[in-house]
């Protein structure tokens, strides 16, 4: 296919408007899955990064791609761990407002 | 000249990312963050990292999502969760303008508008085979680890306890 | 073999085998210690191997392209060990009735041997892996108290912003790859300087480089990118908490020393001082909050981020003094050291009384004599109080900035020093000076103070003679 | 004997440990081995203070220890420990007011024993050290290994109020005694090659830092002598403070700041302190005349006697920075001679509030019929510290105010100050002491013994008002020494 003509700078604007949703979304949400959903976009705009980059440098290399690979992988696991967390949270409190959770105060 | 295909795949996965923030029931954010991870794994595949792409369809699409749902289906509810307010989502959507402006105009200034991908020197995707056993094994070691460890914390997080039943 | 690889191999063996052990003697050993036991074990060979290594000199590590085996790395892994050890000789007593004690300790290794490998790390790839391996288990670890909401609440606060911190440094990690089209950090360092001087890509290195502080930035404490820390601190078991704080905090530190001071010194200019003004504003905010605190591990959080603001320092200057490192290496060891010795003192009065307000530290020094007074000189030592540790390496760090060029650093740092004594001298004031009603002699539980003593030990001792110690980081600044 | 000065400073912070243990058997046994301790010490310092006398050696460091590198990493910090004619004296006051303390507490001590006498043979060594140091650092650690067992006595064994005042004097001289660190780090950091030791400092220092870091100093020597501005912790900590400790708080602990002005600001920074030494004295003097002032409006006699204590401070400052020889001198015999009359008077305040159950010093009325031996004592006393001419003080002071007056005649209104505390301190006994009783007021009068060893401040006060030479002759050399780098020669 006869793509890989766009500049560079295509990409990377997407994967910078990704992560200012991922941003807008940890700041705006209390929902712990939805700032859960955040991270993710957060990740992926870097995954997007870490592809591109090895399509686009100078002397390509896979470098990237194995980058995106493990990251993706890491991202599973931490999603796994953030999940069972938040079911914890929720058989305990009945809660996964972030908000609403402020036992903690000094 | 912009692609189409890239403009498609580039309005699914922002808008699929936007909806998976906003939709008002938890479960379409759920299918919509499924949608927008598709997205990107179209990135992938023009990028000629067909590899990456699968893996991408299999674990996020396959797995993440797939384990996000039940959570939800576990949890569904969002009635006690307050929408933020008006001025907050006000906050939101001016630090992530800022943010992206702030990014691409960095971007800009650096000059990745004239930085185009080298013709006729592709890698094969199978240099990450090769990579990953040679050069990066240890990473991948380190990788299971981290695997096993998240495994097992998060089994230990939600089982219900024998006395708790 | 080398260092390294026999540091994984004992180390995973360790935490692999833990939860197999625990199932399997459940039922034949009641109250469950062995899992303790065995925990403590392979912690203390393992510091034991990296200890005896300092002195002798270093094979390289098995892909050398991806790991440096250098004094920095013996060094933080020391530290980090030592704080593991600490945590699981606490752990013992603290948390004994713990159904799932065999994941606990196996938990709390892979946190080890994440910090471990960080250390060593010379490889963008691998910082991340062991990154994310060192932070996991902690999210886990920091909701271990399954049933207690406080517990939660730490865990899933800890959890969203640990993320998030991951998600940035991957950020910038992707950002340094297109720059540099590698990800190890040798040629990270001289791609920026080929960037830095032809000023064609040095907007997207900045911003890289900021990626990069705040991501570290959550982990190390530093405001502001701390406001989890009291809350998670507060809220998780008070053993995990003196990881996160003395262990896991350190592990942010190493990583910015490799990748924002060694890999990427091209970019002094823009970090030295934006790492200043936040090392100024760290201690200011992180004492002035602390003085304001009811509870004591929250109180030990803020003093925690104000002591990061001490370490941040000795970055800060490292370009400009040659004691800049040094000083913050010193400092990291130290506060390793104090901050354990604090949180363990506190573990015990909670794990005692099952009270954290600091009124309940109210005639201590009667009630329980040798908590109070290892209490006290982890905290006299904090401020910076001679001829305790503390004091050295604060020093160290303040001739740094004075020869660094940026003198009021050391001014802001002193000032500090003094409002930190507020604090400290408040909870000394009321452990020795009021009373408590009904103040009975409690008993001081075995382990964890034994725990303490080794602390208070150390303390001391590199009080009254930190040579041998400043001469290790001096010489682990050189073999970077 | 080799490492005289190291057993003088590490026997008794090492003999803290069993006195500690020793005192948790029974309190006395405690105050027993302490006491043997402190004697011993006292024999060693005089030992040594006499070997000085006879080779006249006081201008240069005797007995020098090190420098031994102790941090050697860091260049120029090493142990290093010396005795000159400067800081003699106030060794052998260490030595003896210790003693003093430790037979006076053991009436006046009666809960933690064990502790109270570890804590003040710990004071005992670290105070030593301070004053023996030729390392800034040393001198740092020793100035705030001081300050922690102050902080002691005054919140375990101190009055009601005695947490405030303990608090409040940890923060005051915490903060004072880290901004003098400050101004060490600046000439740690812009001497090459950079070093502590005091002896390697002299002369080496440019003016703009030495400018910089005399302000540091003065902050911090300020807040522990202290000048005026600065003193507010002082009245709170003696009020509080029990009568014994309350002779180490003005005995000692005030030396401390006398001492650091002498050795630092005088001896390190003499060229700052040439171009700013009429700033020394108006401090001085206000601190003077501030303490003599507000001391005769008090009512409490513990707090009158705190009081007097800032306005002797003052002659030291005074005298320190006049830069000639009988200034220097006579400031520090000033502070030999105030430190042990001030201690008389603090322990006698405490016996007294002891037997008739108040300090007031209205309520002292008739003191002369009821207490007579006391009372005689309180008026001895009382005259040694105002420097009436039967002590020692008189001399001092004399010194003093002759040295103000050779560098410049209005320097004069210093004399102002002994005539004012005289005449007001003598009413005022006069009303009170040595008026007649209230009818059916009957309290004990000391016991013979404690009388004997209440005499026993007296004594050093009538030798060295007949030769005072003893001193004179250790510190005279020492102040020429000072005197040549104040002229700049």
């Amino acid at each position: 296919m006869p793509h890989g003509f766009e500049p560079l700078l295509d990409y990377f604007i997407v994967s910078t408007i990704l992560f200012a949703i991922g941003v807008y979304g940890l700041v705006t949400k209390r929902n712990a899955l939805r700032m859960l959903f955040a991270i993710e976009i957060i990740i992926n705009a870097a995954n997007l990064n870490f592809v591109a980059f090895s399509r686009y440098l100078t002397n390509p290399n896979v470098t990237g791609q194995t980058f995106a690979l493990f990251s993706i992988a890491l991202a599973a696991a931490e999603a796994a761990v953030g999940l069972a967390i938040i079911i914890l949270v929720f058989r305990v409190n009945r809660e996964i407002d972030v908000l609403e959770l402020r036992r903690l105060r000094g | 000249m912009v692609d189409i295909v890239f403009l498609a795949l580039a309005a699914v996965s922002i808008g699929a990312s936007v909806i998976a923030l906003e939709a008002r029931e938890i479960v379409y954010g759920a299918v919509a963050l499924g949608v927008s991870f598709l997205g990107l794994a179209g990135f992938f595949i023009i990028l000629d990292a067909p590899f990456v792409a699968l893996f991408q369809i299999t674990v996020y699409v396959g797995a993440v999502v797939v384990l996000i749902l039940f959570t939800v289906m576990l949890i569904r509810r969002e009635k006690g969760v307050k929408t933020p307010a008006a001025w907050e989502r006000g906050v939101g959507i001016v630090a992530a303008a800022v943010l992206a402006i702030g990014m691409g105009s960095v971007a800009f200034a650096s000059g990745l508008q004239t930085w185009v991908a080298p013709q006729g020197v592709q890698v094969s995707f199978r240099e990450i085979g090769v990579q990953l056993l040679t050069q990066y094994w240890p990473i991948l070691l380190i990788l299971g680890l981290v695997l096993a460890s998240a495994v097992m914390g998060a089994l230990t997080l939600a089982k219900v306890e024998r006395e708790e039943k | 073999m080398d260092l390294l690889s026999n540091l994984i191999i004992l180390l995973a063996g360790g935490a692999l085998a833990l939860p197999g052990i625990d199932f399997a003697f459940k039922r034949r050993v009641p109250g469950g210690r062995l899992p303790g036991y065995v925990a403590v074990a392979v912690l203390v060979a393992s510091s034991l191997l990296v200890g005896f290594s300092a002195t002798r000199t270093l094979e390289p590590a098995f892909a050398s392209n991806l790991f440096r085996v250098d004094l920095l790395g013996v060094l933080f892994s020391l530290a980090v060990l030592l704080v593991s050890v600490f945590v699981a000789i606490a752990s013992l007593d603290y948390v004994e009735r713990d159904p799932n004690i065999g994941v606990y300790y196996s938990l709390l290794i892979f946190t080890a041997l994440g910090m471990v490998i960080l250390a060593f790390a010379v490889d963008l790839l691998v910082i991340f892996v062991a990154w994310e391996l060192m932070s996991l288990p902690t999210y886990v670890l920091a909701g271990f108290s399954k049933r207690d909401p406080s517990s939660n609440e730490a865990s899933i606060k800890y959890f969203l912003v640990g993320a998030l911190g991951s998600g940035l440094i991957l950020y910038a990690i992707s950002l340094t790859y297109g720059l540099v089209g590698s990800t190890g950090l040798a040629e990270t360092f001289s791609a920026l300087t080929r960037i830095i001087s032809e000023k064609e890509l040095a907007p997207l290195a900045v911003l890289s480089l900021a990626l990069f502080i705040g991501g570290f930035g959550f982990k190390m404490a530093i405001v502001p990118f701390h406001m989890w820390i009291p809350d998670a601190y507060q809220g998780a078991p008070t053993t995990v908490s003196t990881l996160l704080a003395a262990g896991t905090k350190k592990a942010g530190f190493v990583a910015a020393i490799r990748v924002l001071v060694i890999a990427m010194t091209a970019l002094r200019a823009d970090w030295t001082i934006t790492l200043a003004l936040l090392a100024v504003l760290t201690m200011t905010l992180g004492n002035i909050a602390a003085l304001t605190q009811r509870s004591i591990t929250r109180l030990l959080a803020y003093s925690s981020i104000a002591q990061a603001g001490f370490i941040v320092i000795g970055l800060a200057v490292a370009p400009t003094s040659s004691l800049g490192l040094v000083g913050a290496l010193f400092h990291v060891l130290n506060h390793a050291i104090m901050k354990s010795a604090a949180f363990i003192a506190a573990a015990i009065v909670i794990f005692k009384t099952g009270r954290e307000d600091l009124a309940n530290f109210n005639g201590l020094g009667r009630r329980m004599p040798f908590t109070a007074f290892a209490l006290t000189i982890s905290m006299l030592a904090l401020a910076g109080v001679p001829p305790l540790n503390g004091f050295w390496s604060k020093f160290v760090l303040f001739t740094a900035a004075i020869q660094g060029g940026l003198p009021w650093l050391a001014v802001a740092g002193i000032l500090n020093s003094i409002l930190s004594l507020g604090y400290y001298g408040w909870l000394i004031k009321r452990m020795y000076l009021d009373d408590f009603e009904g103040a009975v002699r409690i008993r001081e539980p075995a382990n964890l103070s034994a725990a303490l003593g080794i602390g208070l030990v150390l303390i001391i001792v590199i009080g009254v003679y930190p040579t041998p110690v400043i001469e290790l980081a001096r010489n682990a600044v050189l073999s970077t | 004997m080799a490492f005289l000065i190291s057993v003088l400073i590490f026997i008794p912070i090492l003999a803290a440990i069993p006195t500690f243990l020793i005192g948790r058997r029974k309190g006395v046994y405690a105050n027993r081995f302490s006491l043997a301790v402190s004697v011993v010490i006292l024999a060693l310092s005089l030992y040594t203070y006499a070997g000085i006398l006879r080779a006249g050696s006081g201008a240069e460091f005797n007995l020098v220890e090190g420098p031994i590198p102790w941090v050697t990493g860091l260049r120029g910090i090493d142990y290093y420990v010396g005795m000159d004619g400067l800081s003699a004296p106030l060794v052998i006051l260490s030595a003896f007011l210790t003693v003093l303390v430790i037979i006076g507490s053991g009436r006046l001590i009666k809960e933690r024993e064990g502790l109270y006498y570890a804590v003040v043979l710990f004071f005992e060594g670290s105070i030593i050290g301070f004053f023996t140091s030729l390392n800034l650092i040393l001198f740092y650690v020793f100035f705030e290994l001081v300050l922690i067992p102050m902080f002691f006595f005054i919140g375990i064994w101190g009055g009601p109020n005695r947490k405030y005042a303990a608090f409040k004097f940890l923060l005051f001289t915490f903060a004072g005694s880290t901004i003098i660190l400050l101004g060490f780090f600046g000439l740690y950091a812009f001497i090459s090659p950079p070093t502590f030791n005091i002896t390697e400092l002299v002369g080496r220092i440019p003016l703009w830092l030495q400018i910089l870091a005399s302000i540091a100093a003065f902050i911090g020597f300020g807040v522990k002598l202290p000048i005026v501005p600065l003193h507010t912790w002082l009245p709170d900590a003696h009020v509080e403070a029990p009568a014994p400790i309350s002779v180490f708080l003005a005995g000692l602990l005030l030396k401390m700041g006398g001492y650091g002005f002498l050795r630092i600001n005088l001896g390190l920074f003499p060229d700052a302190s040439r171009q700013f030494a009429w700033v020394y004295i108006l401090f001085g003097l206000l601190t003077m005349f501030y303490g003599a002032i507000v001391a005769v409006t008090q009512k409490d006699l513990k707090r009158m006697i705190a009081l007097t204590s800032i306005n002797h401070m003052g002659f030291v400052l005074l005298g320190g920075f006049t830069g000639n020889q009988i200034g220097i001198s006579g400031a520090v015999f000033q502070m030999f001679n105030h430190g042990v009359a001030i201690g008389l008077l603090f322990m006698l305040s405490g016996f007294i509030h002891e037997q008739a159950g108040t300090r007031e010093i209205p309520g002292l009325k008739g003191l002369r019929v009821t207490m007579p031996r006391t009372a005689i004592l309180l008026i001895m006393g009382s005259m040694a510290a105002m420097g009436v001419p039967i002590f020692s003080n008189f001399i001092s002071e004399f010194m003093v105010i002759v040295g103000a007056i050779a560098v410049d005649v209005r320097y004069a209104v210093a004399i102002l100050i002994p005539i004012i505390t005289v005449a007001y301190f003598l009413l005022v006994l006069r009303r009170s002491v040595l008026s007649p009783p209230v009818e059916g007021v009957k309290h004990h009068d000391m016991t013979p013994s404690t009388t004997t060893a209440m005499l026993l401040y007296l004594v050093p006060l009538f030798i060295l008002l007949a030769f005072p030479s003893l001193i004179l002759d250790v510190v005279n050399p020492a102040s020429a020494v000072l005197v040549r780098t104040f002229a700049g020669v």
